[in-house]
């Protein structure tokens, strides 16, 4: 595997976006990975939290925006808890998931619920997810 | 607003215009300057030379001073941090006072900052004349001379301490070390192995222990606390608490008949609670002075009525329950202070568990556990049930490097003693697994490298790059929750024990002190350098030194040159036959000060107290430093800063401001 | 263009410093201050500004070491509550607050020194002359009227 | 006494156990529970970008209600609410900016009476006066232990909770300031004043799964698995929580849990109110015991103390 990292300020041009739009310094983390360690859903990702950050910091915008694990954080702000540099990673992940193509398709839309299950559902638990996954 | 006086004086002032090759003379017209200058009132001579701090141009202000009898004189050069003192020489030589010396900056501050040759020459035209304001008003000074107390005082009895003490010794002056446990020692003495040498620390600690107690011109002061100090730089007076032992030292034999009947068992601080000590008892086998203390706080009551057995049984009655608390007072010249360092408590890392599992400890309780004095006697075993850890995990940075929650410094030594106790544990328990998570491993020292390489190539320790989140337990085992970042994987691992190197803070209890002292410390509570760089072991605090971990963490090597640096200091400031110190202070004008005390409130040095009688202020030179806040509090002019006075700086604002 | 005039008073150990530095570091910068160095800011007594704006100053500038860093333990901090009491007081006088200016400047900074002078200066050229003798002189016969 | 209280959606519908045993325990204590008037869903998620800012207006509306009716205290127990209605309040008091913006959006608010038609605007700024408090909290500082332990009739000696506290309540602690995230004391002190013996197990503030439970069940009867495990290794009876969500995860969907891992036996789920309203004397009937997938009735099977006492 082999990426090429783009000189210049296209790859600055995401960075900041991110950065913007989370309110995060993403280059205040120095990759202990204590994110990862903690995390309840890192089992399912393809990319550990860190490694969304690492590839944010580098500027591979499209490695990130095509990772699984924008749609695993659960936003429980574990490893915002315990990040030694006090960085909000759930920020991070959704200021991620707003730079995906906002008209593309949802990550995870209302059709995909049977109405069944929709009726035993809380309440809570749709709008928190359609606000999550859903454009 | 007072008005300055156009002050009539009969003063020559001579004025030296430089033109620094160019650097002045390119954006400066230099001749310009003397020429205006030549007929400014009280200028009786003015010139201007290529070089003033040549040896012809320093030659020329010779000759100058001389031949025209100059009072004062200003030099328009560099900055006065380049070359002042080269003027006040050049001065001296021809018999001026060196406080008629004015260095007005028309380089740093005008020329290499300015592009516009007229502007540039006005400024300097402007601060040249507020400095012949000045100079007109400048009076002749001379240092004030003070005597030295040939005598130091080192508070802190570790390996810094003692060090300290040692080499003041050695130069030949008399040394008071004070600490405000039974046994001096510190930290080194509780560790077992050092790093990389793997020499043990108690053998090459106790010689020295011993040293220090037998010096002749070491006074040793063992479980004693400095309560104050007063005075100044070679003329303070310490008050020093001696705790009551309710043994006398002299007379204990260390029989320990005494320990054996006493009743009450406490957890034993030197083991880090990990065993148990009486009431009575010795800190640790090699404890300097060698005797035992009766701890009160823990004692059944100090009364043969309540209980009394030790003082039954000792034959040498050297058991004293009316030993009373003793404040004594002391003179000394200089102080060291060495008063070390402490752990971060593992409280604060809730996540770790560390105050709920037995099994999970810091690093010098593993010290303890590896020490063969320690409570298992050098075997490894777990605090929880005695049984010999199969497998270790080494949590580096636990609460350092934390910007957030904890500590945001390094504290340079754990990637070096996790080395350590990771290749003991296995050099013990060869079937062991020892593992240990970091961030990045920092062997910046002498063979540090080789030594880390070494855990890792020969004693196989699995090192993983990652921080720990969370150590849980289920049953005996704890599971570490860690993660591999060079792979991408978290990873959960089982360990018997779990190690967490601790961030190092400030010595506990010693803040107040610190306080009391007025010596300044940094945002985290370690002392603050004079300089981080030039003055790396002096305070600010003129006479006192410091070394050692209460600097800020670092290893025995660093804490030894640290001790050996301060104590030469010391010898520095008592090799003087008598010291010097600035002129350039705030007195008091009796005739004008209304006794209202503010300037005492500003005075961060308790210079300035009131004469209750006379209901003025009154001022000790010797401890002014000469900042001038008092000087602008006071609200009658009494207060005016010798050489820059209200008067003064009137003066040179006028005579910049106006064309 | 007008030129306002500055005056200013720097601390030895840091803000003149950091003079020093910028002219070491050949930073270009304004030349309307001039400097007065003192042990201390907390040297600087009110009554000295005021009297800079009598004798023709448009703005006053103060520097001082960072907090924490004062080389008199906490010299700073008395100049820091004493300059901003004054600057409450000066709209009594007629004189805009904006016009004395305090600023923590490290004996490394002096770039951040060059920034501070270039933007003082456009700060009180914008603001215009205090010409602070002739609205006394007015406030006087106000009075008197 | 009346205090605000805000029961949120899912307490309405779908867990009416946590809402109706909380005002019966209320009640107990002398305090009735009084709606805010029209209040709308808080939106359940704090949204963590500047761009969803919006989502602020309907949280800071609830609480501006609130503060216009007089109230300067808003209790909630779902954690979800909670944490929404806390760090929007955080924001309004604390992020100039977003006071700015949100206040923007409420200024444009009309309110008709639906009897008498009439319309009212002009609202005045909301700046965070509402105090927000988690159930636990308003029993711990306002009604107080003494209080509440002179009122017990029926303290359940010797039953093991596990208290969960899960995401919501605890992070980030800056803005909720509830305890401390990696040691907290609320929950457990509270059980030990109802006379339960609180659990200590490892994964008290770990995540149940959340919503993925609906987008990606595995990872959540994963993660709610090894919560029940962990409590009852410990030795729990049962797992008491604050959220329908936490509930749903842990309760509703047990049955998955079980299938997915053979070795889990079962543990009943409480809501912290039932223990609180049984201990204070309510009917079990009001306790809402049947919307429970695993039963829970058993445990509340204590013979009531002599009333006499009272």
């Amino acid at each position: 595997m082999r990426v090429k990292l783009k000189a210049g300020p296209e790859p600055r041009k995401f960075i900041d976006r991110i950065e913007e739009l989370s309110g995060e310094n993403v280059y205040a983390c120095y990759q202990c990975g204590r994110c990862s360690a903690g995390c309840p859903m890192a089992a399912e990702m393809d990319y550990l939290p860190n490694q969304i950050i690492r590839l944010v910091q580098m500027g591979l915008a499209d490695e990130v925006l095509r990772s699984k694990t924008l749609f695993l954080c659960a936003s429980c702000f574990t490893c915002q808890s315990r990040c030694p540099k006090g960085i909000d990673l759930a920020r991070v992940m959704e200021a991620v998931r707003h730079v995906l193509d906002p008209k593309g398709k949802d990550a995870f839309g209302p059709n995909e619920i049977s109405p069944e299950l929709a009726r035993e559902l809380p309440q809570q638990v749709l709008v928190a997810l359609f606000r999550k996954f859903s454009k | 607003m007072t008005k300055p006086q156009t002050k009539k004086t009969d003063k020559r002032v001579g004025l030296f215009v430089c033109h620094c090759g160019v650097n002045i003379a390119g954006v400066v017209d230099v001749e310009k300057v003397a020429q205006v200058m030549k007929d400014y009132p009280g200028v009786s001579f003015s010139a201007n030379y290529v070089y003033m701090c040549s040896d012809p141009g320093q030659q020329m202000i010779i000759d100058t001073i001389k031949e025209k009898k100059l009072d004062s004189i200003i030099i328009a050069a560099c900055s006065p941090t380049l070359h002042e003192k080269t003027f006040q020489e050049a001065a001296r030589l021809a018999g001026l006072n060196p406080y008629q010396i004015e260095i007005a900056n028309i380089r740093e501050q005008d020329s290499w900052v300015h592009t516009d040759k007229d502007k540039a020459t006005k400024k300097a035209i402007r601060i040249v004349k507020g400095h012949v304001e000045k100079a007109i008003r400048n009076e002749s000074l001379e240092p004030i001379k003070v005597d030295v107390t040939r005598r130091a005082l080192v508070i802190g009895g570790g390996i810094s301490g003692i060090q300290a003490a040692l080499d003041v010794a050695d130069h030949g002056y008399e040394v008071l070390l004070v600490e405000k446990n039974p046994s001096i020692g510190g930290k080194m003495i509780q560790l077992s192995e050092t790093f990389p040498t793997l020499d043990c620390s108690q053998c090459i600690m106790t010689p020295k222990m011993v040293e220090a107690s037998r010096h002749p011109r070491i006074k040793l002061l063992t479980y004693h606390e400095v309560e104050s100090v007063s005075g100044f730089v070679g003329n303070f007076k310490v008050r020093i608490k001696r705790k009551p032992r309710y043994v006398d030292a002299t007379l204990c034999n260390l029989c320990g008949e005494c320990e054996k009947v006493c009743p009450q068992v406490v957890p034993d601080e030197f083991n880090m609670g990990l065993s148990f000590r009486k009431a009575v008892y010795l800190p640790f086998p090699q404890a300097v002075p060698g005797t035992y203390t009766l701890d009160a706080a823990n004692c059944l009551g100090l009364s043969p009525v309540r209980c009394g057995k030790c003082k039954d049984v000792c034959d040498k009655k050297a058991i004293d329950y009316d030993m009373k608390e003793k404040i004594i007072e002391e003179d000394v010249g200089g102080i060291i202070i060495a008063t070390g360092y402490d752990l971060y408590t593992m409280q604060a890392l809730g996540e770790y568990g560390g105050e709920k599992y037995e099994d999970v400890i810091n690093g010098l309780e593993f010290e303890r556990i590896l020490s063969a004095s320690g409570p298992t006697g050098g075997v490894i075993r777990r605090p929880s049930d005695g049984q010999v850890p199969k497998s270790i995990v080494f949590v580096q940075c636990s609460g350092s490097r934390d910007t957030e929650k904890h500590l945001p410094y390094c504290s340079k030594i754990c990637c070096m003693y996790t080395a350590k106790h990771s290749m003991l544990y296995k050099h013990r328990v060869p079937d062991g697994q020892a593992t240990v998570f970091y961030i990045d491993v920092r062997t910046g020292g002498k063979a540090f490298d080789e030594f880390y390489q070494r855990t890792v190539e020969e004693d196989k320790v699995l090192y993983i790059r990652g921080k720990v989140s969370k150590i849980i337990k289920e049953g005996d085992t704890l599971i570490v929750w860690g993660v591999d970042t060079l792979t991408g994987k978290k990873v959960e691992i089982e360990a018997d024990m779990v190690v967490l190197a601790m961030a190092m803070v400030k010595a506990d209890g010693v803040q107040d002190l610190l306080k009391r002292l007025k010596i300044s410390t940094d945002i985290h509570g370690f002392l603050a350098e004079a300089h981080p760089k030039l003055r790396p072991v002096e305070s600010l605090n003129a006479g006192f030194f410091l070394a050692g971990c209460a600097l800020g963490p670092k290893d025995i090597p660093e804490a030894v040159s640290q001790a050996s640096a301060a104590a030469a200091k010391i010898g520095d400031l008592f090799s003087q036959k008598e010291l010097s110190h600035e002129p350039t202070v705030v007195p008091a004008d009796d005739e004008k000060c209304s006794g209202c005390a503010i300037c005492i409130t500003m005075c961060p040095y308790g210079a300035r107290s009131m004469d209750k009688e006379r209901g003025v202020v009154v001022v000790n030179e010797v401890l002014c430093e000469g900042c001038g806040a008092c000087a602008a509090a006071c609200p009658c002019g009494a207060a005016q800063q010798r050489n820059q006075t209200d008067e003064q700086i009137f003066a040179m604002v006028s005579a910049m401001l106006r064309e | 263009m007008y030129e306002p005039q500055i005056m200013s008073f720097l601390c030895k150990w840091c803000t003149s410093a950091a003079a020093d530095l910028a002219g070491t570091s050949r930073i270009h910068y304004a030349s309307n201050a001039v400097n007065l160095r003192v042990m201390c800011s907390s040297r600087v007594d009110p009554q000295h500004i005021l009297y800079s704006f009598r004798e023709g100053a448009d703005g006053v500038f103060i520097g001082g070491c960072h907090p924490g860093d004062c080389h008199y333990v906490e010299g700073n901090y008395k100049t820091l509550r004493r300059i901003a009491l004054f600057k409450k007081m000066l709209p009594e006088l007629g004189i805009e607050p904006q016009r004395v200016r305090l600023e923590w400047i490290s004996a490394a900074e002096g770039k951040k020194y060059a920034q501070v002078m270039d933007e003082f200066t456009e700060q009180i050229r914008a603001l215009g002359p205090l010409n602070f003798n002739e609205k006394a002189l007015k406030r006087e016969e106000q009075k008197n009227e | 006494m009346k205090i605000h209280y805000y029961p949120g959606c899912t307490l309405k519908e779908k867990t009416t156990a946590l809402d109706l045993s909380t005002r019966e325990a209320m009640l107990r204590l002398d305090v009735e529970l009084v709606e805010p008037e029209g209040w709308s869903c808080c939106g359940a998620e704090y949204p963590l970008t500047e761009e969803k800012i919006i989502g602020l207006a309907a949280p800071a509306r609830v609480m501006r209600q609130v503060r216009d009716e007089g109230g300067d205290v808003l209790i909630t127990t779902c954690s979800f609410c909670y944490a929404v209605l806390k760090r929007t309040n955080y924001a309004l008091k604390n992020d100039a900016l977003k006071h700015k913006r949100i206040n923007a959006f409420l200024k444009d608010d009309i309110k008709i009476n639906p009897l008498t038609k009439e319309k009212t605007t002009g609202f005045e700024d909301y700046n965070g006066e509402v105090k927000v408090l988690h159930l636990l909290e308003y029993l711990r500082d306002y009604v107080g232990p003494p209080k509440i332990k002179s009122r017990l009739k029926r303290p359940f000696p010797g039953l093991k909770i596990a208290p969960y506290y899960g995401c919501r309540l605890l992070r980030p602690q800056k803005e909720l300031g509830l305890d401390e995230p990696d040691n907290p004391h609320i929950f457990e002190e509270f059980l030990e004043l109802m006379g339960c013996t609180a659990v200590d197990y490892p994964f008290k503030q770990e995540c149940c799964g959340s919503y993925l439970s609906v987008s990606l069940p595995e990872a959540a009867t994963e993660a709610s698995y090894r919560i029940l495990r962990a409590a009852r290794m410990n030795g729990a009876q049962a797992v008491a929580v604050t959220c329908p969500l936490c509930f749903y995860n842990m309760d509703k969907r047990q049955d998955a849990i079980r299938e997915s891992f053979l070795d889990f036996g079962g543990l009943p789920v409480l809501f912290f109110t039932q223990i609180l309203a049984w201990a204070l004397g309510v009917d079990k009937s009001a306790l809402g015991l049947a919307e429970h997938a695993v039963p829970a009735a058993h445990l509340f099977e204590d013979k009531p103390r002599a009333e006499v006492t009272l």
